[in-house]
């Protein structure tokens, strides 16, 4: 069988279907079946990873249809790093989560069964070449991350999950009566083919069009104000879910924002538009982290804030601030993971979760407490760790556009973040644990999954070449509008495609 | 006061939708011509029944051309149901049964029910058999079936699904699509694509593998509608 | 050694005999005043003498420590090495108290004259004697009151002649043929203020304050150990007061005009010390920082805006 | 292998290898710290040399690391001083918890200052400032003092340093595309006015926190004084030079080929700043009863005295202001180790409760009392030599009124100088010290060793004025003139230290010479108890200890200046953001409706202004 | 001239109920306490998605798109048929409505056992 980007969504989904029939040979085959498909499908992304490094786009054709006609999945560097990314941290993902809590078999099924179409949605967002697909893979990473957030059945899960639903409705809402609206002027689907008739759609329906998008894709990429779910669903899920929102949803919401944005439309004002939000976003959401008693909480308004830096850089839009965006999702991805994941087991036994409890950690979990540690300092940007090099990169870029405002608001906005993490930090290496804290023997699984993502941090804040070709490459394939195109419809007219950026 | 403000920005949104839907002449073609399509709606009108020969477009459409959502949203109901059992697990003792309804219903409903029942799930499996043929489908076969199931759960006190049978239907279902559609990436170098012979049009088996994957989701959606129902019902009043 | 070095070895000498005659009889004389105004007989002018040369004479029978010897060793250091930098007389063929004056800074001196005081204190403190640090921490504290507008006033007479060193600005005087009294007056008067804190004679004499801390520093002293510091006193009296010739009063041409120019200076001081009561330390540090220290700043603008 | 590499392989290798064989044995841990440090300085001394330039090609970005003579002096001083913390550390970290993580902490500080030194790109400086940072923040946190705020506000003000940086080089690098230091330097006077002051203030603030100038320094006294004191003696001997290190290259480099009206406002207020913050630090410091606060707020003040001579800027101020920092490097660092030592024996610092410790710890009284001349600044040793040239310098260009207010700081410093050698090592006895004794030997060394270097360089300061010289040139300065041992100014005065120091020994001998003849009988060794008290006999109760509120008098004097901490006003400045914080997330209600609300509000907004965005 | 007037009434009618039945669900998401009609209101809204999303497809005068007989010529018969592609995605829409639905409605079934209410305005638990 020829290795192909659909890989990406076929075999999980089969395996999902055949999971409950697995589950009654052996119980723990619900485990590690999930593992061994997401191993699968890292081998499928070092397999097209190194094809589209060396041959440029790979475009998948579904059901013998080609574009425009059918649905077509893209597999640029772009989407491709994106997919192997989150392929990758899924992976971590698993290795956590495998026996994170003691539950029984049949939750335990449908944990990894939802688990693993969360992956296959997120990675299908970024892979698809059709906007109702899009919606459809977006659809079905919102169930399985509602059903994710309530896992636990306990109250507060509920109460998330509820409000993730709410607005979570919303954008589907919003996005479908957009589809609708798009479908109605340009008579297509196929995203590429969308974006060669943009042309001729009226400026006021693409507004409009483009407004409804924003706000539906703005609630995924937990934009302010339309992020109220977004802290509630992430410190009230189980650990490993919250990793994946942070590792993967929302990266997955970010890039529809920007394939509508670069892609699809070619509206003056979007670009601004991103990076006011983006500001905005990063501002109240670093403001409410700094403020928060229970960790989980403080990391999920700071994956808020860090997806506010990404805006930015987004927005800035040269080759330099995508690459730094590039680069900050792949950290924040990474980094946060680590976070999260160390985060958990730390406050795994304390009341409500909060930082208060974390007093002399330090000895009492060395390894977890290093762990955090070290994402703490890689977080906020601190060299030699992962995440300098992309601030570096987005600042760099934002200052060639002369926008030395913006870097001292990101700077200062740092400062906060710099504050609460170190706050932890600090709280962890000094005092003693208070009497009667428990604390958790992390598994075997967790400490593999936080030691890869420590390592990974390290290497690449000690090396970055060994991502930045990748990165560079994807910048470009995001940038470079008219080869999107061309890669899908080969017979495309380019001249009227206007690049905005 | 907040609702005059929501009532406000209701209607800030109902003009909007207005305007922008002023725009779209209602009725009005906007495919194209179909012989020399540009539009998709007008290129999957003409192409169905020379290259699939379905009979109902939209099947085609559903199945085939867009069968990748499809399989989507397959998915989703499954997605559905998993999380549903999810939230609403509870672990059950052995043999604990819980009564979908406290008061036993009517003779003449239930004998009503036991009378119509099969009827039900017949014109179910019609509605999916001959999804490609005439209008309706899977989905819409599995819902018939599956308010077949909740007819007789709301008659009958002592009703119960098999859960395993549910299990298997379902998984069974879902992995026929997901395969055929895997074939078709190993024959056919594209997930998904057709790869039996497509027959005569409007004939009972034609269009390749849009009847077997239309029976599948119909199985699928009404083993996960009927399991659905199942937990919903099955939940115990506090 | 030729005879040259042998030549500036009995200068060096000379100086510190003189120094110490000078400084040990300006004490004597006080003392004599003092008991005339207060309508007392008082000892003789030559009482201190006999002091320090009995003391010298006596041994010692218990100690603390070597901190407690080496801080009157400290103290003596500092003023014969500060007098060793000061012209005594001016002009350059007067080998005789030449010692190393062409080096004499302001700055090196200011320094010099701490070293000593900071010796003493080292000493007084290894006693373990609470008056001592009492006293210490008086003394320390009111030399940072006086220090400012001493310091102004040596700004100003620096930035004027356009040197540092006592010999420059002494040239400087020669050259003019003015004294630099005349010349910055705000100056002068500033650094006389200042010099009635550095003499320690009330109202700023709660250092020693003899009723009250058994004379401070010095209390847990006797023997060699205290003539050592009354030697180093009386010279550094000697060094200030040659000090202030040299720079305001346009040095002394001769032993003569020496002792007249630093006499007429030591009795400001005296005289002011005999009618006054004792000033607390924060009061002296406040007084301080008060008219001398605006009267300084007016004499740094004065030589920068009108000289 | 390049030895620059070398360097900070062998301390980084050292910081992991400290790290792991701290499992073997905590002792190891802390001498395989002190071997790798060791090994690193003598790499840095016999092997490295001003040829040798690694390029390291990392992303996009190259980072070039190279020796010159500027950075040389400042390596020396912190391989120096470094190796002797680190030797003192073995032993004052005995025993305690954690060490693998100090001593990882503690390599990493010390790699990060080499790396600093050898960055000739923004970038590798930037990396390495902030790893200094960071690791410099894992030790303060490490003593577990004060529940973590002094941390936090090191972090904070580090932050605002280390962010006024990166703004600074990324705006850099937009004007000449270039991250060199060298670019930088000699690109700068062809920016435009504004642009050269916003980059002169960024640079100021960034170097300005780590050497504490005032409005920035209010992390600086906690964090000095609740660190580890074997690491203080680096952290306040050496990474503040730091601050020092960048302000030179700004203030001297790349600030000489400006002549705009700015940049010369910025020298003043710089200037004016320091003085006010050395004053103001002084005055903290005779208040303060803990001897490491003491010492920490001295600091302070000695970073002003250095940083006013770096904003002067001529030659003599320069040179005035890299003298003092190495001394301040040698005798602080010294001094933080005798605090150490002290706390190791008798496990306070507190001055009120300590007392004649020089009777049971001679050797380290000796070296405070050296260290202490020196800081004070009284001839003839290492600081005269600094301040006098900082008063020359800053009267012969006429700072006529700078010049008080330095002079009222070292005044000033006469006050806490005594007061640390007197509460510490004189004055009364203390029952609870009877059985303290002289620490060991590898803690007596350093310190000795340190004060020696005080009096070599009190004695020859040409031997450091010989590369200060050519540092000096290096950064532009021209020709700078120099002399083994006398010191000149513009004005042609001159102060001979081999005369001083010739005199001085000779007259000490003399005097002590009498005195030992004076005293061949022996003479009773008494306790502290056996004094003048106008003839009542001290009972063992009775309290003979003058210790608190010591300059009380002087305290009055200057309290209208003390009566507000600038920390008040950061606190309050905080409380009020955290306030205002606290009331703008209050935009996250908790109902899940009132979000919705959100989304509809934002959808009309969008709506409403959809003209005006879009286009 | 008649039919153009009936088709203009015809899009009032359908469009209006269709944007009338999302702003009537709109609102009962908004302003309804209770957790089961917001998820009433949420179905509300797809509903009238949906229905514009048909409304959208029609053509004047078509027909359903099914072919009646093998071989026939489209452009023969003159009667159009309506775009078919907005049906096909109402089909996956109503589904995946089905699902969300199912999903909230177990939620509110969740929230009401923890919190014995349904009240939204009382559920915030979590906050700030």
């Amino acid at each position: 069988m020829v290795i192909s980007p659909v890989h990406y969504i076929a075999v999980p989904l089969l395996a999902a279907f055949l999971m409950p029939l697995l589950a009654k040979i052996h119980r723990e085959l619900t485990r590690i079946v999930p593992g061994l498909v997401i191993l699968y499908l890292g081998y499928v992304s070092v397999v097209l990873m190194n094809q589209v490094m060396a041959h440029g786009t790979i475009v998948e054709v579904i059901a013998g249809w080609n574009a425009p006609w059918g649905i077509n999945l893209v597999y640029s560097p772009f989407t491709g790093f994106l997919a192997s990314m989150m392929t990758a941290m899924a992976f971590v993902i698993w290795l956590y989560s495998y026996r994170f809590k003691k539950v029984d078999s049949q939750p335990a099924l449908k944990y990894f069964i939802l688990f693993m179409m969360l992956v296959t949605g997120t990675i299908g967002i970024v892979l698809t070449g059709d906007i109702f697909n899009f919606f459809v893979f977006l659809e079905i990473t919102a169930i399985s991350s509602y059903s994710l957030t309530a896992f636990y059945r306990d109250r507060d899960g509920a109460e998330a999950a509820f409000k993730y639903l709410l607005i979570g409705s919303f954008a589907s809402a919003f996005i479908l009566i957009a589809i609708l609206l798009l479908y109605t002027q340009v008579g297509t689907l196929n995203m590429a083919q969308i974006a060669v008739r943009m042309h001729d759609v009226p400026t006021h329906m693409k507004i409009t069009i483009l407004i409804l998008f924003l706000v539906g894709l703005g609630i995924e990429a937990e934009m302010f104000p339309l992020n109220g779910w977004a802290p509630d669903a992430y410190s009230q899920a189980p650990s490993p879910v919250g990793v994946t929102f942070a590792a993967l949803v929302v990266k997955a919401g970010v890039y529809g924002l920007i394939r509508i944005i670069f892609t699809l439309f070619d509206v003056h004002g979007a670009y601004e538009y991103l990076i006011v939000m983006g500001a905005i976003t990063l501002v109240m959401a670093e403001l409410a982290a700094i403020r928060q008693k229970s960790l989980k909480r403080m990391l999920a308004y700071s994956s808020i804030g860090q997806m506010g830096v990404v805006m930015i850089a987004f927005g800035i839009g040269t080759n330099e601030a995508v690459f730094g965006a590039i680069f900050l999702m792949f950290n924040h991805a990474v980094i946060k993971g680590l976070l999260f994941m160390s985060g958990s087991y730390l406050v795994y036994n304390t009341p409500n979760k909060e930082i208060q409890y974390l007093s002399g950690y330090g000895m009492k979990m060395p390894l977890i407490s290093l762990f955090f540690s070290l994402g703490a300092l890689a977080i906020v940007g601190l060299p030699p760790f992962a995440g300098f090099w992309s601030k570096l990169y987005i600042l760099i870029a934002a200052a060639d556009n002369q926008m030395i405002g913006l870097i001292a608001l990101i700077l200062g906005v740092s400062i906060v973040e710099i504050v609460y993490y170190f706050r932890v930090v600090g709280r962890l290496y000094f005092g003693k644990p208070s009497k009667g804290s428990i604390m958790q023997k992390p598994t075997y699984g967790g400490v593999i999954a936080m030691s890869l993502l420590a390592i990974v941090i390290l290497v690449v804040g000690f090396y970055p070449d060994v991502i930045t070709p990748y990165i560079h490459n994807a910048a470009d394939a995001l940038l470079d509008k008219a080869q999107y195109i061309h890669s899908v419809l080969p017979n495309a007219d380019l001249s009227q495609i206007q690049n905005l950026k | 006061m907040k609702k005059l403000l929501i009532i406000l920005l209701l209607a800030v949104v109902g003009y909007f939708l207005t305007v922008s839907m002023s725009n779209i002449k209602f009725g009005a073609n906007r495919m194209g011509d179909l012989s020399q399509p540009k539009t998709v709606g007008a290129f999957y009108l003409s192409k169905t029944p020379g290259e699939l020969s379905v009979a109902n477009v939209i099947t085609a459409i559903v199945v085939n051309y867009r069968g990748f959502d499809t399989l989507g949203e397959v998915s989703v109901l499954f997605l559905a149901a998993t999380g549903l059992g999810s939230i609403l697990y509870k672990k059950k003792k052995k043999g604990e049964h819980i009564p979908t309804v406290n008061k036993p219903s009517s003779a003449l409903l239930q004998a009503g029910s036991k009378l119509i029942f099969p009827a039900i799930l017949v014109l179910g499996a019609y509605v999916f058999i001959h999804g490609h043929l005439t209008p309706g489908g899977g989905f819409q076969g599995g819902a018939i079936i599956a308010t077949g199931f909740l007819l007789m759960m709301m008659s009958y006190k002592d009703f119960t699904m098999n859960h395993s049978v549910i299990t298997w239907v379902e998984s069974l279902a879902g992995i026929t699509f997901a395969s055929i559609g895997l074939i078709g990436l190993i024959v056919d170098h594209s997930f998904l694509e057709n790869f039996l012979p497509i027959g005569y049009i409007n004939d009972l088996i034609s269009g390749g593998i849009i009847p077997l994957i239309y029976v599948a989701v119909g199985f699928k959606v009404a083993a996960e509608l009927s399991g659905v129902l199942d937990t919903l019902l099955s939940i115990k009043e506090k | 050694m030729d005879t040259n070095s042998w030549i500036s070895i009995l200068g060096f000498i000379a100086t510190v005999v003189l120094a110490f005659t000078v400084g040990v009889s300006y004490g004597g004389i006080v003392r004599k005043i003092t008991a005339r105004i207060q309508n007392r007989v008082g000892p003789p002018v030559y009482q201190n003498f006999f002091d320090i040369f009995k003391l010298y004479s006596k041994s010692t029978a218990v100690n603390h420590g070597w901190m407690q010897h080496l801080g009157p060793a400290f103290a003596i250091t500092a003023s014969v090495t500060s007098l060793m930098f000061i012209p005594v007389l001016n002009g350059q063929g007067e080998f005789w108290f030449a010692n190393l004056n062409f080096k004499g800074d302001l700055i090196f001196l200011l320094y010099m004259m701490v070293f000593g005081s900071l010796g003493m204190a080292l000493g007084a403190g290894q006693t373990g004697n609470p008056n001592s640090a009492i006293g210490v921490s008086r003394g320390l504290s009111q030399m940072v009151g006086y220090e400012i507008p001493w310091v102004l006033a040596l700004v100003a007479l620096m930035l004027q002649t356009k040197s540092t060193s006592i010999t420059g600005i002494m040239d400087y005087q020669i050259a003019h043929g003015t004294w630099m009294m005349f010349e910055s007056p705000l100056a002068f008067i500033a650094a006389l203020m200042a010099m009635l804190g550095m003499f320690h004679y009330a109202p700023f004499d709660v250092t020693f304050a003899p009723a009250e801390l058994s004379s401070g520093p010095a209390s847990e002293f006797g023997g060699k150990y205290l003539a050592m510091m009354m030697t180093s006193g009386s010279i550094f009296a000697f060094v200030k007061l040659a000090l202030f010739v040299d720079i305001f009063m346009g040095g002394a041409s001769n032993l003569i005009m020496l002792v007249v120019k630093t006499f007429l200076l030591y009795m400001v001081p005296v005289l002011y010390g005999i009618v006054s009561p004792r000033y607390r330390t924060e009061q002296s540090i406040r007084y301080f920082w008060g008219w001398p220290t605006l009267i300084g700043v007016l004499g740094v603008l004065y030589v920068v805006f009108v000289r | 292998m390049n030895s620059l590499l070398l360097i900070i392989l062998i301390l980084l290798g050292g910081a992991i290898l400290a790290y792991l064989s701290k499992r073997i044995s905590p002792m190891l841990s802390s001498i395989v710290s002190f071997l790798a440090i060791t090994s690193a300085a003598l790499v840095f001394f016999f092997l490295a040399n001003d040829q040798e330039i690694v390029k390291i090609s990392l992303g996009d970005f190259v980072l070039e690391w190279g020796l010159n003579a500027y950075s040389w002096i400042f390596g020396a001083m912190v391989m120096v001083m470094a190796t002797l913390a680190s030797l003192f550390s073995i032993f004052y970290m005995k025993g305690k918890d954690r060490l693998g993580y100090f001593n990882l902490n503690f390599d990493l500080s010390v790699m990060a200052m080499m790396g600093i030194l050898f960055s000739l790109d923004w970038v590798s400086f930037f990396i390495f400032w902030e790893i200094m940072t960071w690791s410099s923040f894992l030790i303060i946190v490490y003593n577990g003092i004060s529940e973590g705020k002094i941390g936090i506000k090191y972090m904070i003000f580090s932050a605002i340093g280390g962010y006024a940086m990166l703004l600074a080089l990324v705006v850099t690098r937009s004007q000449i595309h270039s991250f060199l230091i060298t670019d930088l330097i000699h690109s700068f006077a062809g920016f435009s006015g504004n642009m050269q002051a916003l980059l002169g203030l960024l640079f100021l603030t960034a170097f300005g926190v780590k050497s504490a100038v005032m409005p920035l320094h209010v992390w600086a006294p906690r964090a000095y004084a609740d660190s580890p004191m074997s690491y203080t003696a680096i952290f306040s001997g050496l990474l503040s030079k730091m601050g020092i290190f960048g302000f030179g290259i700004m203030l001297i480099a790349v600030f000489s080929h400006s002549v705009d009206g700015t940049i010369f406002v910025y020298r003043e207020v710089l200037a004016w700043l320091a003085a006010i913050t050395s004053v103001i630090a002084t005055f903290y410091a005779v208040i303060q009863t803990d001897a490491k606060r003491l010492l920490a707020y001295s600091s302070i003040a000695q970073l002003g005295y250095i940083v006013m001579g770096l904003a002067i800027g001529t030659k003599l101020a320069v040179m005035a202001a890299l003298f003092l920092a190495i001394m301040h490097a040698i005798y602080k660092g010294t001094l933080f180790m005798v605090v150490g030592a002290v706390e190791r024996q008798t496990g306070i610092t507190d001055m009120t409760r300590l007392g004649a410790l020089i009777r049971k710890m001679p050797w380290t009284f000796f070296a405070a009392l050296l260290s202490i001349i020196a800081l004070a600044g009284i001839p003839p040793l290492g600081g005269f030599v600094g301040k006098w040239m900082l008063y020359e310098s800053l009267i012969t260009s006429d700072h006529y009124f700078l010049i008080i207010l330095a002079f009222l700081s070292s005044t000033a410093a006469f006050l806490y100088s005594f007061r640390f050698l007197f509460g510490i090592f004189l004055g009364q006895e203390e029952k609870e010290f009877e059985n303290v004794k002289e620490v060991p030997f590898t803690m007596v060394l350093p310190m000795l060793i340190g004060s020696l270097l005080l009096v070599v360089f009190g004695t020859f300061p040409g031997l450091l004025f010989k590369p200060l010289a050519s540092a000096m040139s290096f950064l532009g300065m021209g020709d700078v003139s120099w002399n083994m041992s006398m010191l000149s100014n513009g004005w042609g005065d001159h102060v001979d230290t081999l005369d001083v120091i010739n005199s001085v020994v000779i007259i000490f001998v003399l005097v002590a010479i009498f005195l030992g003849l004076k005293n061949r009988k022996r003479t009773r060794y008494v306790s502290t108890k056996d004094i003048h008290t106008s003839g009542e006999i001290p009972t063992e109760n009775e309290n003979l200890t003058y210790a608190v509120d010591f300059y009380k008098p002087f305290e009055r004097a200057i309290a209208p200046v003390m009566k507000r901490k600038m920390d008040f006003y950061y606190n309050k400045f905080g409380e009020g953001l955290e306030t205002f914080f606290d009331f703008l997330r209050r935009v996250y209600t908790g109902n899940g409706q009132t979000y919705a609300f959100y989304v509809i509000v934002f959808l009309v907004i969008l709506i409403v202004f959809s003209q005006q965005i879009f286009f | 001239m008649d039919t153009i007037d009936y088709y203009q009434i015809m899009s009032i009618g359908v469009y209006g109920s269709a944007i009338g039945l999302i702003l009537i669900g709109l609102y009962a998401v908004l302003m309804k306490k209770h957790l089961t009609k917001i998820v009433i209101g949420l179905s509300i809204i797809d509903a009238g998605i949906n229905l514009l999303f048909i409304a959208i497809g029609y053509i004047s005068n078509g027909t359903a798109p099914i072919y009646s007989s093998q071989g026939i010529d489209l452009v023969k018969t003159g009667t159009p048929m309506v775009d078919p592609v907005p049906q096909a995605l109402v089909l996956t829409a109503i589904v995946i409505g089905f699902g969300v639905t199912a999903v909230a409605l177990s939620l509110v079934i969740r929230l009401y056992r923890h919190h014995n209410t349904a009240r939204i305005d009382q559920i915030k638990s979590l906050k700030w």
